[in-house]
């Protein structure tokens, strides 16, 4: 019923953290202390602070975190800036979950997985990983290349370098675009990196990042002799409604809200040019 | 009819005066110091020049539950800025008079040149405003339905 | 194909071919003779559909504001009034006079469909003026109406037949100057009580939908972002939620506009709902000619419009709007 | 069947109202458009085009969704109540009657949408079926007879009756509380009017509109094709088209403070041809008037079919032929496209 999802539940932001210089976490949960709603990674919702309106962010935080819900979000709009200026302890409305998970439990299921994002794009990836780690068994070998314009931009550096970097059969990658004094790490774009780093094209490919970004990285990955149907990203158009009913979100008759965001290559190759 | 009546004694009209930093509201500054009294709901919004007045703020107080408008700059002549005031002259008196085509009460909105140093003048122009504004009372014709009778506290 | 039509298409013709000129912009067929469109024309066979007849309403001036962006030169048909937006669109820096050819064209008053329709007459499969009168065919049976009667609202108050401004005219037949006073709607409901012009206003203003066919289509509405559009202003809207909403977008378009506004009519001729939004900006033309001397936007391409000109014996607001000075 | 004299329909109007609000076609400050009648309101039956369509009783213009109240950092949501009083539609034409088939399946679909189903329930509709269409009416093409609509109950009327024939049980007791005012009979004047107006819809010149192609060629094919750009053309970025549209159905979700401690989120019709339809924070993927124009046409013709079994997002009602400031349409589009074949 859309009454029910058009309606908003009340969330409290229990944490903030500010992980770049515009972008911070905020950790959420309902007004009786308890998680939200359940979701499955990939999965978006509608996050307000009633004054400018709605808008949709991916649910950072994995499923398997039966505490709360985080949401990563960059300041660059109206909507984004209220939500930056709020406090913890402030109630926002949240509601959802909406769209298409990524396939962690059907295809991924016992493959080998490689995530490849670039600045804000880990925040999607993030949860579809830490869901990977904590169902550890099911998957093969992981490698995440990460990308940001600098040092300060990656977010989530502290999990990325305490938790990830510690996993068993998981490998980090990490850079930015300019040298920078204090970095030590890889100095480069996304795409070239990929290349460099000599990946074995048998891998699931899950991308996340600013649209050029996923555009010379796939064509990275195609020369390394990756298949179309074995790579996955998220689109993201203009949401209001989260339910396929608003009209505006749509790539040829798919909308995003609903019939994505997560879409197959192979499956955008079929779409009109006009995401 | 009698809660009707009831209500409207007990009207307080809100009033909206745009005053130019430079004359009126230094004006509106020395009748409080000189201790002459002005309604108090005449709430000021001081802008750098009367000029500053944008046709849409007008529209905006309306909107939100003003009764009356009231535009307060420089005498003719003796702008900050040399003109400024002048164009206010003649964007006003073409919105007003457009307002009033639309069926906006004339008297709701007043364009008025008060110096800082006339205390005494500001004074007795929002109490006259504010007068007639009451006389008027409330405005239905250029508010929003959605705004709550208490929009404007 | 009318006399007039055929010099036109010969005229556009040579500037493609001689390459004079990169883009013709006129009218293109339609299914009927009634709905031609704006086009523009690249080659001289596209000319095959140009039209140019008896429906040709619409003012051409604002798409040289976009076409003006790209490189080449542009000609031009434009009608007596729509030269006047034509020159303010040049003095507000929004078209380049050099990239464009402007050929005035013959014109005797356009028709309006939808008053031949609203004549009672469904289906209509054509229209032909001739000596005054307008012959219309229709499913149901043809009729003669009388051209004055079918005439487009802007029309009827037509600003003369002098161009001001064109590279070339075409005219065949002698445009005859009609006799009218542009001003006698406005000053009918400057004669009624505010209850009654409120009432009057409350009715047509509540018909608006908001599709901003008006403001689109006016040639002095030319920002890059509306305010109406930026959801930053704090006015953006979309939908008429309640009468104020009209009521805040028709008043600052038309404020935005006033000394502008050439009275083109187009907002007028173009509203589904048949607002008369030219009553609007016409008052605001009415109180600057009578406050600040008689001013016509778009005579010259040059010059200060009365909103950013000033004089120190300006009436004071009070007595403005009062309506009882007039300019010295 | 049954029949009213065309000097009692205010009777039967003042009858139907008297129990039940009542919508029709009014006429107001010179125009018609559907509105709640009232003793003295100027019924516009003999309107062939409302300008807006009937869709804004089901899905209006401008519908508050919630209020929010604030209070600190606290916030309290109050939903609308929903139970919406029956009311009776009177007059809707075949077209439109249709239109909310295409409406129904976009607000029915999972998950439903409340607002608008409450409303569609609450009705009552009586359709009236057209005996005048004209040069922009291309129901033809849509499978869609003029001379008999469907709805609750179906009327014709001529110069000297109304008649009435229900179609539902809905429609069978609004006929019961109706019936004092009619007579019985009618069946020959109706097929008489039907044939009629069945002759002339044949004639009529968009009627035999072939949109084959739209449905033997791919998206892409037809996204693709080169024409858009000169079809869009002289398109003014106007929501005239997408307003009278009696289909249209995308609708934005704006904010609006109405005290210091509440705001109203309400939804309202968009158009696909404004400039900020598809405006992000962060980009917009069509920032051009060809592609926004482009959208539009692909979602009745092609996109809409693809979701809904082929059936297409357009009624024939001809109001954008109509009202399309620069006369463009979807008929203009349809023969462009699908009038040659592409090479």
């Amino acid at each position: 019923m859309i009454k029910e999802a058009l309606i908003p539940k009340i969330g409290v932001v229990t944490d903030i953290r500010r992980d770049t210089p515009d972008v911070k976490t905020f950790r959420v949960v309902g007004t009786d202390g308890k998680k939200l709603f359940e979701h499955l990674p990939g999965q978006c919702a509608m996050v307000s602070v009633p004054g400018v309106g709605e808008s949709m962010f991916s649910i950072t935080s994995s499923p398997t975190n039966e505490e709360y819900m985080e949401f990563s979000i960059k300041k660059c709009g109206c909507v984004t800036e209220v939500i930056h200026s709020i406090d913890v302890g402030q109630q926002i409305t949240v509601r959802g979950p909406y769209g298409r998970n990524f396939p962690v439990e059907e295809d991924f299921k016992g493959k080998d997985l490689l995530f490849i994002a670039g600045g804000i794009g880990l925040a999607p990836l993030r949860s579809v990983i830490n869901y990977v780690r904590h169902y550890r068994n099911n998957y093969g070998k992981v490698v995440v290349v990460y990308g940001a314009r600098s040092a300060d931009d990656l977010v989530d550096i502290e999990e990325i370098r305490n938790e990830w970097m510690n996993e068993k059969n998981f490998e980090v990658y990490l850079t930015i675009d300019r040298p920078q004094e204090g970095w030590n790490g890889h100095v480069g774009f996304v795409p070239a990196y990929v290349k460099e780093i000599g990946l074995d094209p048998h891998m699931t490919a899950i991308l996340c990042g600013p649209p050029i970004m996923i555009k010379f990285t796939l064509q990275g990955l195609l020369e390394l002799g990756f298949t179309k149907t074995n790579v996955y990203t998220t689109l993201e158009l203009r949401m209001k409604c989260g339910v396929g009913k608003c009209g505006r979100c749509n790539v040829g008759s798919k909308y995003v809200c609903k019939d994505g965001p997560v879409f197959r290559m192979d499956e955008i190759d079929e779409l009109p040019d006009e995401y | 009819m009698q809660s009707v009546t009831e209500t409207k004694n007990e009207f307080v009209p809100t009033i909206v005066a745009f005053c130019c930093n430079w004359c009126s509201y230094a004006g509106a500054d020395l009748a409080g110091s000189s201790r002459l009294s002005y309604p108090a709901n005449v709430k000021i919004i001081r802008v750098p020049c009367s000029c500053r007045v944008n046709p849409m703020f007008v529209l905006k107080a309306f909107q939100q539950g003003a009764d009356g408008v009231i535009l307060c700059g420089c005498h003719p002549g003796d702008c900050h800025y040399v003109t400024g005031n002048y164009y206010t002259r003649r964007r006003m008196s073409l919105l007003f008079g457009f307002l009033n085509y639309l069926g906006i009460e004339k008297d709701r909105t007043r364009v008025e040149w008060v110096s800082a140093a006339e205390g005494a003048k500001f004074s007795a122009v929002m109490n006259d405003f504010a007068k007639r504004i009451n006389e008027l009372g409330e405005n239905k014709r250029l508010k929003d339905l959605r705004v709550k009778e208490n929009g404007h506290e | 194909m009318n006399k007039t039509e055929e010099q036109i298409v010969k005229r556009a013709a040579e500037l493609l071919d001689n390459k004079e000129v990169d883009k013709v912009i006129g009218w293109k067929k339609g299914e009927f003779c009634f709905d031609p469109s704006p086009a523009a024309f690249t080659s001289s066979d596209e000319l095959k559909d140009f039209v140019y007849n008896d429906f040709c309403g619409a003012n051409l001036s604002k798409y040289l504001v976009n076409e003006c962006k790209s490189g080449g030169k542009i000609a031009v048909f434009l009608k007596p009034c729509d030269t006047y937006s034509f020159n303010e669109l040049v003095k507000e820096h929004r078209v380049n006079k050099e990239k464009v050819k402007v050929i005035g064209v013959e014109c005797h008053g356009k028709l309006d469909i939808e008053k031949i329709k609203s004549k009672g007459i469904a289906a209509v499969t054509g229209a032909e003026e001739s000596g005054g009168k307008v012959a219309v065919t229709s499913l149901y049976g043809n009729a003669e109406l009388d051209k004055n009667e079918v005439l487009l609202d802007k029309c009827l108050t037509c600003k003369g037949k002098k161009f001001a401004v064109a590279d070339e005219i075409i005219v065949l037949n002698e445009m005859e100057e009609t006799k009218n006073d542009r001003f006698s709607g406005v000053e009918a409901l400057e004669k009624m009580s505010e209850e009654e012009r409120f009432a009057f206003w409350k009715a047509e203003l509540s018909k608006c939908i908001r599709c901003n066919a008006c403001r689109n289509v006016c040639p002095a509405c030319t920002c890059n972002k509306c305010v109406f559009d930026n959801n930053a202003s704090g006015v953006a809207t979309k939908a008429p939620a309640d009468t104020f909403e009209e009521q805040m977008f028709h008043i600052i378009r038309a404020f935005h506009v006033a000394g502008r506004c050439t009275d083109c009519g187009e907002c007028s001729r173009v509203c589904p709902q048949h607002i008369p939004l030219h009553l609007l900006n016409r008052k605001f033309i009415k109180d600057i000619n009578r406050l600040y001397g008689e001013f016509q936007a778009g005579e010259t391409d040059e010059g200060k419009n009365p909103l950013i000109e000033y004089r120190e014996s300006d009436a004071e607001p009070s007595s403005a709007v009062n309506g009882e000075v007039r300019h010295a | 069947m049954l029949k009213f004299k065309i000097d009692k329909l205010n009777e039967l109007f003042d009858t139907i109202s008297a129990e039940t609000p009542l919508a029709m076609p009014l006429e107001k400050a010179g125009e018609a458009d559907y509105g709640r009648y009232e003793k003295g309101a100027k019924p516009a039956l003999g309107v062939l085009k409302t300008v807006k369509s009937p869709k804004d009783l089901f899905f209006p213009q401008s519908e508050t969704l919630m209020k929010f109240k604030t209070e600190g950092k606290n916030l309290a949501v109050e939903a609308p109540d929903e139970n919406v009083t029956p009311f009776v539609l009177f007059g809707v034409k075949a077209c439109d009657y249709k239109a909310f088939e295409v409406l129904d399946r976009v607000f029915l679909a999972d998950p439903v949408d409340t607002y608008y189903q409450s409303k569609r329930n609450a009705a009552t509709i009586v359709t009236l079926a057209c005996s005048k269409p004209e040069e922009s009416c291309f129901c033809k093409v849509f499978g869609i007879d003029a001379a008999a609509p469907l709805g609750d109950v179906t009327t014709w009327m001529d110069e000297t009756y109304l008649y009435w024939q229900a179609n539902t049980n809905k429609g069978e007791s609004l006929t019961e509380k109706v019936r004092a005012l009619a007579e019985e009979g009618g069946e020959d004047a109706v097929a008489k009017q039907q044939k009629a107006t069945r002759e002339i819809i044949d004639k009529l010149p968009f009627s035999h509109l072939d949109l084959s192609y739209f449905k033997e060629n791919g998206t892409k094919e037809i996204f693709d094709r080169p024409e858009w750009k000169e079809l869009s053309e002289a398109c003014l970025a106007c929501g005239t088209c997408t307003f009278v549209c009696p289909t249209c159905q995308c609708f934005d979700i704006r904010e609006f403070r109405s005290a210091k401690n509440e705001v109203i989120r309400y939804r309202c019709w968009d158009s696909c041809m404004y400039s900020d339809f598809t405006q992000m924070a962060g980009g917009n993927n069509r920032t051009t008037q060809m592609q926004r124009y482009r959208q539009r046409f692909m979602h009745k013709l092609v996109y809409y079919p693809e979701n809904n079994g082929g059936l297409f997002s357009c009624v024939g009602c001809g109001r954008c032929v109509n009202k399309c400031p620069q006369k463009l349409n979807i008929v203009k589009v349809a023969k462009a496209l699908g009038g040659k074949k592409h090479d």
